[in-house]
């Protein structure tokens, strides 16, 4: 089996939701977002559309971070594809910030607190067993879904934008809605065989 | 997707407990549930269970953790010890005990109170809606008329609220998304931002859109819901009545298409007007006359079965001439031509055409369809609008155009069409109480059945020599007032003998410095109130102007049990179920915090009202034998939500029922939701009462020197022109406007740090909209800072951002940021003071509904990089 | 189809929705013939005179609106104002109960009981937003 | 937010832009492992050249720069003492193998030295564990050489960097800096024979003009390649926020100075023009190295497949 997202960017309205719930549910320091929205603009006035484009680890069939680490802290869970880090054996070398063609890894160098006051009680449950100095990432919310939840940012997203499956399965809701709904990947030139797939605005 | 069960994640802890609550990040107030572990509350997730956000959260909803730990939190009361009052006047802030604090303040508010209670303001931020009742209750018991909600109102629609109450029952209006074909929003980001149940309709409007709702936006930027559109169409700011009367004018007068049965049988369409703009009336009953046709005479529209009511025609009754009201209005609609409106909006005549054509063939006027077993009118399209397209000179004028759209083809709260939030409960099944449906009220007009205070939207009150220093007793269709706060405020109370002047204000929650106008003006007018306490999170900028500060619960501190009533608010409309739930605290407070609505009684008992609050409780929560508050017993804030939800849902669901359930619900009937066909109301698309209220108003106010522009009291709307349209000043180009960002809240957002964090990430939030091609031939590029300068010369500092998706002549603004108080340092020098640039007098108000124009002609000026 | 607007109308749907919720009728004390009541003034109308509360006999078929006269008499136009519009119609935002249930109607009858009839009545505050 | 980070605002607004330049490598600490990298490069070319010409010195000269570019390297890392964690995937990933051949080059060349110097030294040069550590030293040294270019090569996230030729010049990068570290040395130590300098001369021409013609392919692939983030880089460099390093440090400083030193024409040739020479063809390596690290550029995340409706 192999867990994949879909993304419906007609649905998505770019309201931050995922991006926050994400830092809510695994309390990630400042400059760490496992999951980001971008705005962009397609097209010129007054024929032009502004949209959301959500991103997050794409967990790739092929993924060039893992090929790129030189410790293995960068690694695929075969069991379900799930692309993890093995936060005791990272260096923090940042060859796979460098490897991976999405953006998506960040690199945990900056005080681990939001407030100038030290942590708050939040972050002293949440933020403070992040280790330092090391390069940090979505991981699909592995311990949710190993617990039969769904990641954050799925379970949280007002306008249902986002579907959590499994992408082997065939008859799976992703699976469907990436054949009927023509779902596509970012950079599929880079060959990596993402498992987040979008659907068109 | 169920394809899990709903299990919760289990750490080992020695507690670890999911609450259920309400969030308070904005006035849409979700359901949340709180996970606490060993006393830190570690994750808020929405409530699945509840029908208010269904389980989901917005960013703001998810990020409440760190405002409640916020270490900026007040923790324990304060007391100025500076006596000067002023923007940058430091209080110098000293920590006094509870005691300290409450013996003072109940020192001062006996004496007002003995001298005259009106000299009390009582001011609230919307922010938290359960802060309603507590505050109007306390105010009704002391005896002042005199209360404010700050920016709210001003900034979201003393025109939007009043025109959905008049012809919705509601107090605000969105599509009906299970079944709305094509949707035209003039700007009203609903279901894709901010906004009332802003999280539940963001699922609604996504359904919708996967659906194939069409949606057209109307809207000078496009973003939120313009880029979710199937069309964006661009427009001059502050044209939209413009549009919408020009589509009328093209579907009643070129296509001939509108709803006749609707309009005979629940609108006023078909009451005869005479010369004078005014009904015709019977002789004896006074009752408006309809022209019957199969009698062929004039009887009382109450006599008349809707069938046989003239809408168009010319008649004599008693030797004076009339005409049925529709026939008026289709004749006031044949200036505002497609060429007209292009010429006003700058929207293509042809584009007017195509719009108004596509609205009147979506509509499917006459057809019906079943839902849930009932038979009901079938009108799949709404005209939808909010804050934007109200918030201007001509507030009411551009609501009702945009609604009309609505009525003239019958889609007004019917499958399909445009929808009230929630006009119309039967109550809870078992105790039936929340019950309310819209009533026939003067001339057969419907008067809402339930509403957010006192002063209902119709009919409107008597105009009298104004008693309350807000004027809304002399503007009666006015709602919030900025004479509270407008420079010309002194000018007004003198030519109106206003007996007395504001000495002490309560505020809670709201940063009036920030909230209306500019700053200087607020400033004044705070400055000259002799005493004023606070009930805050945080200092603000208008923290400078408090005597004494006291440190309130966060949302997850607190108790309120109706965090979600009344419905018309932030329960999201349409099919669905109704549902009521609790705020309960799920953390201790942290230093010396109490709750606001614990405090105020506590007040008054050392006032010596307690029985006048307990009395305004019985009323304010309709507490009927054996729950209603006797004497002057003191009861706890817990002892009053305990027998308010017993009250309404029975001995054994009282407050504990409440803690363990979060929320009770049941489900919405069809004859609820689509309400209109069953509830024998009518609403005016002729507003013949307005005009006696301008005579009247000008009767009072004339002889004393107080002028008032009496087209704005036409019966039949029109497009008045902003105060922005008429300058001309040289450089002069841009229209400023703002709009409501979805990670932010009024001003209070700003201070949370993932928020701030994810505004900083978006290239919008933070900065100035400008088209990408302007920008270009002023030699502007992205990131430059400018001067942004009114007319009058009020000036804000901000980065540009290019882009092609705004309107040429526009500069859009977002949120209310740009904070400079040390309180809030995450929020301090973030983003712009949009408000800054606002006026604050009469001449930037409706003369109707006293809501301010929110848009500025302004002009864009390099400034020095160092901020 | 072009269906009615009236057509579709559920007079029993209309009925049912319209139905107020039914008040306790009151013991009617059968020996008595006098009604006696208390009314209690609350807020800012409470503010109108040093006296508050008021202990009214009225004759057996009285109506709240008789109760409002005889206050109006002993307060003046300004309570008469606030309480009741031109049209002798109550004020919305002047709340009534007796006997602990809301009355809207001033017509509504009162009745001869054992006890006192309790009469509160508060103004509450206008304008709102939000 | 705590002490106001630089790099914190700095990423923030970076994290807006839609090209998206690569800090972590070059920035700050970052810097460390540019002259890692550069250190490195120069001590294997060093090496190559100190066995070519049989001039230990050179050989020593790898061996010391190898082992101050080794610890530059822990100077960048997040987590330096993990390092010895870095041989696990010597299979898949390019820094491992990077990091392996240099533990092998400074093992070998800590066994193959010594005996050079010291008489008494347990062992031999020419003994087994001479031997043993002259091989070592030079499957290291090949290493070194190879790998570099392909660390960038398998930076997928950062286009400028994945040209073909991207190792192929790195390659060059080392044994030029082999010949300028030469150089030095003998400009230092004393030149063997007139000869012999007359050859690394020649050599280390031969290589410039290798270098510089596969840098015009690499820079016109680039520009001409239909990656919007890899011609921006190109353009930061050659126009950009780096152009600065490349004409001054690279062009000016690495290329046209020596030439002009070595034409004869302004100073007659001496051991003071060598090693001027080897210092600015180093110095201009590094230039090089660093502008190229620094100018790169995060792929832009696009909705490309598809146009809104």
């Amino acid at each position: 089996m192999r867990w994949g997202m879909v993304i419906d960017l007609k649905r998505c309205i770019g309201c931050y939701g995922c991006q926050l719930a994400c830092k809510a549910e695994h309390g990630t320091p400042p400059g760490v977002y496992y999951a980001r929205v971008l705005k962009k603009e397609d097209g010129e006035y007054p024929t032009v559309r502004q949209f959301a484009l959500p991103v997050l680890c794409n967990h790739c069939e092929d993924p060039p971070c893992v090929a790129a680490c030189p410790t293995g802290a960068s690694f695929k869970w075969e069991e379900d594809g799930i692309v993890d880090i093995d936060h005791d054996l990272c260096v923090g070398c940042r060859s796979c910030m460098m490897a991976c063609p999405y953006t998506n890894r960040y690199f945990n160098d900056q005080p681990a607190h939001y407030f100038a006051q030290g942590m708050t009680p939040f972050e002293q449950a949440r933020t403070e067993r992040h280790q330092r100095n090391v390069v940090m990432k979505c991981n699909f919310c592995r311990d949710r879904v190993r617990a039969g939840k769904l990641p954050a940012c799925v379970a949280n997203c007002p306008t249902t934008a986002r579907y959590f499956g499994d992408l082997d399965d065939p008859s799976s809701e992703i699976s469907v809605l990436i054949k009927e709904r023509g779902g596509f990947t970012l950079h599929p030139e880079a060959g990596t065989g993402p498992a987040v797939y979008y659907l068109p605005p | 997707m169920n394809m899990f069960s709903p299990h919760q994640f289990k750490a080992a802890a020695q507690e670890d407990v999911w609450l259920p609550s309400s969030c308070a990040l904005c006035y849409s107030t979700c359901s949340i549930l709180a996970h606490r572990v060993d006393g830190t509350v570690i994750k808020i997730e929405g409530n699945p269970d509840s029908a208010v956000g269904k389980g989901r959260l917005c960013g703001k909803g998810v990020s409440g953790i760190m405002t409640h730990y916020d270490p900026n939190r007040l923790r324990y009361p304060m007391r100025r010890t500076n006596p000067k009052k002023g923007l940058h006047e430091d209080p110098g802030w000293k920590r006094i005990s509870w005691t300290e604090a409450l013996d003072e303040i109940a020192e001062v508010l006996r004496k007002v109170r003995a001298d005259d209670p009106r000299k009390l303001v009582v001011q609230r931020t919307t922010t938290v809606t359960a802060s309603r009742v507590p505050l109007h209750a306390f105010a009704s018991a002391f005896g002042t008329p005199n209360f404010s909600v700050s920016g709210g109102g001003q900034h979201c629609g003393n025109g939007a609220h009043l025109i959905s109450g008049i012809m919705h029952a509601s107090w605000s209006i969105v599509p009906d998304f299970e079944y709305c074909n094509y949707a035209i929003f003039f700007g009203a980001s609903k279901g894709h931002s901010a906004g009332h149940a802003s999280c539940s309709n963001m699922g609604k409007a996504a359904d919708a859109r996967v659906r194939g709702m069409k949606m057209v936006v109307v809207d000078p930027l496009c973003n939120f819901a313009a880029a979710k559109a199937t069309e964006w169409v661009p427009l001059r700011v502050g044209t939209d009545a413009a549009l919408a009367l020009g589509m009328c004018n093209v579907m009643v007068n070129e296509l001939g298409v509108y709803d006749g049965p609707y309009l005979q049988a629940k609108t006023n369409a078909p009451y005869l007007i005479g010369p004078d703009k005014l009904y015709v009336r019977h002789p004896q009953s006074k009752m408006p006359l309809v022209w019957d046709r199969r009698s062929g005479s004039a009887r009382p529209y109450n006599d008349v079965s809707a069938a046989d009511m003239a809408l168009e025609g010319e008649f004599t009754v008693d030797g004076v001439p009339c005409r049925p009201a529709f026939h008026c209005l289709r004749e006031h609609l044949r200036k505002f031509s497609p060429d007209w409106t292009e010429n006003i909006s700058g929207i293509a005549a042809a584009t007017v055409r195509r719009l108004a054509n596509e609205f009147a063939t979506e509509a499917r006027i006459g057809s019906t369809i079943v839902v849930d077993g009932v038979t009901l009118p079938y009108r799949p399209v709404a005209a939808i609008a909010f804050r934007g397209a109200q918030g201007h000179k001509n507030s009411v004028y551009n609501f009702y155009a945009v609604d009309l759209l609505n009525h003239l083809v019958g889609a007004a709260d019917v499958v399909g069409g445009c929808l009230g939030f929630n006009p119309t409960s039967h109550g809870h099944p078992e105790t039936g109480k929340v019950r309310y449906i819209p009533t026939a009220g003067p001339d057969g007009l419907m008067v809402v059945g339930s509403w957010m205070g006192y002063h209902y939207p119709y009919p409107p009150p008597e105009p009298r020599l104004p008693k309350n220093l807000g004027l809304q007793d002399l503007l009666v269709i006015g709602m919030t007032s900025p004479f509270l706060d407008s420079v010309d405020r002194e000018e007004m109370w003198e030519k109106f003998d206003v007996p007395y002047r504001p000495e002490v204000m309560i505020n809670f929650g709201a940063n009036l410095v920030m909230s209306i106008a500019n700053k200087d003006a607020v400033a004044e007018s705070l400055s000259k109130y002799k005493f004023i306490v606070s009930f805050d999170l945080f200092l603000t900028e208008t923290s400078n102007f408090v005597d004494i500060i006291l440190p309130d619960c966060s949302y997850l501190q607190s108790l309120d049990a109706r965090s979600n009533f009344p419905f018309i608010f932030s329960l999201p409309g349409g099919l669905g179920e109704w549902c009521w739930p609790i705020r309960q605290p799920v953390l201790p407070s942290d230093g010396e915090q109490r709750q606001f609505a614990e405090v105020l009684l506590e007040i008054a008992d050392r006032v010596g009202f307690r029985a006048d609050l307990n009395a305004a409780y019985n009323a304010w929560l309709n507490l009927e034998p054996p729950y209603r508050l006797t004497g002057d017993t003191r009861y706890s804030y817990e002892e009053i939500s305990d027998r308010e939800l017993k009250n309404n849902f029975g001995a054994e669901r009282g407050l504990d029922w409440f803690k363990q359930n979060g929320i009770i619900k049941w489900k919405k009937k069809p004859e609820e939701v689509y309400w209109r066909p069953f509830v024998d109301v009518r609403v005016p698309i002729y507003w013949e009462f307005l005009k006696p209220i301008g005579d009247k108003i000008a009767a009072i106010a004339e002889p004393r020197g107080f002028k008032i522009p009496l087209e704005y009291y036409d019966p039949l709307p029109d497009f008045l022109p902003c105060r922005s349209h008429c300058c001309n000043k040289k450089d002069f180009d841009f229209y400023g406007f703002y709009y409501r960002d979805v990670v932010h809240t009024n001003s209070f957002t700003m201070e949370n740090p993932w928020l701030d964090e994810a505004a900083r990430l978006d290239p919008f939030s933070y900065t100035i909209a400008i088209n990408r091609a302007e920008a270009a031939t002023r030699g502007f590029t992205d990131g430059q800072r400018v001067w942004v300068e009114s007319e009058s010369g009020r000036k804000v500092k901000g980065r540009l951002k290019l882009t092609e998706c705004i309107h040429p002549e526009g500069l859009g603004f977002a949120a209310m940021c740009g904070h400079w108080t040390d309180g809030q340092p995450i929020a301090k020098g973030k983003g712009v003071f949009y408000n800054d640039l606002l006026e604050l007098d009469f001449e930037h108000m409706s003369p109707v509904n006293i809501n301010l124009d929110l848009c500025v002609k302004v002009r864009v000026t390099p400034a020095e990089e160092s901020p | 189809m072009n269906i009615r607007w009236d057509a579709v109308v559920d007079p029993a749907a209309v009925e049912s929705s319209r139905a107020p919720p039914a008040l306790p009728h009151p013991i009617i004390d059968r020996n008595s013939t006098d009604i006696r009541v208390r009314v209690q003034l609350f807020g800012a109308l409470a503010a109108l005179s040093s006296q508050r509360s008021f202990e009214l006999v009225l004759s057996a078929g009285a109506f709240v609106a008789d109760v409002i006269a005889i206050l109006g008499e002993r307060l003046g136009e300004i309570f008469s104002a606030q309480v009741v519009d031109a049209d002798g119609v109550k004020r919305r935002h002047c709340r009534l109960f007796v006997a602990g249930y809301p009355i809207e109607n001033l017509q509504t009858p009162l009745y001869p009981i054992s006890d006192l009839t309790e009469i509160d009545i508060i103004l509450l505050i206008a304008p709102e937003g939000g | 937010m705590a002490e106001i980070s630089a790099k914190y605002e700095q990423l923030i607004h970076d994290l807006r832009q839609d090209f998206r330049p690569q800090r972590e490598w070059g920035e700050g600490r970052g810097l460390f492992l540019v002259i890692g990298h550069f250190l490195v490069g120069v001590a294997a070319g060093a090496w190559l050249f100190g066995l070519l010409f049989d001039y230990p010195p050179g050989l020593f000269a790898g061996f010391l720069l190898a082992g101050i570019g080794g610890i530059a390297h822990l100077g960048f890392l997040g987590r330096p003492e993990r390092f010895w964690k870095m041989a696990r995937h010597v299979r898949t990933a390019w820094v491992a193998r990077g990091f392996a051949g240099l533990t092998l080059f400074l093992a070998g060349a800590a066994l193959y030295l010594p005996p050079l110097v010291f008489t008494a030294w347990p062992w031999q040069a020419t003994s087994a564990i001479g031997w043993l550590g002259w091989l070592m030293a030079a499957a290291g040294m090949i290493i070194l050489i190879v790998y570099m270019g392909f660390v960038y090569s398998a930076s997928k996230g950062i286009p400028f960097w994945t040209s073909p030729l991207h190792p192929l010049l790195y390659m060059t990068y080392a044994l030029r800096g082999g010949a300028a570290a030469l150089l030095v040395a003998m400009a230092m130590l004393g030149v063997p024979t007139e000869e012999i300098a007359q050859r690394l001369i020649t050599i280390w021409i031969a290589i410039t003009a290798f270098l510089i013609i596969l840098f015009v392919l690499e820079m016109q692939g680039v520009l001409t390649s239909g990656n919007a983030a890899a011609r921006r880089s190109a353009r930061e460099m050659l126009s950009g926020r780096f152009a600065g390093y490349f004409y001054g440090g690279t062009l000016t400083l690495g290329l046209l100075v020596p030439l002009a030193l070595l034409s004869g024409k302004l100073v007659p040739l001496s051991v003071a023009v060598l090693a001027a020479v080897g210092l600015l063809s180093a110095l201009g390596d590094f230039f090089m190295k660093y502008t190229t690290i620094r100018a790169g550029i995060h792929a832009p995340l696009e909705l490309r497949p598809v146009r809104m409706r």
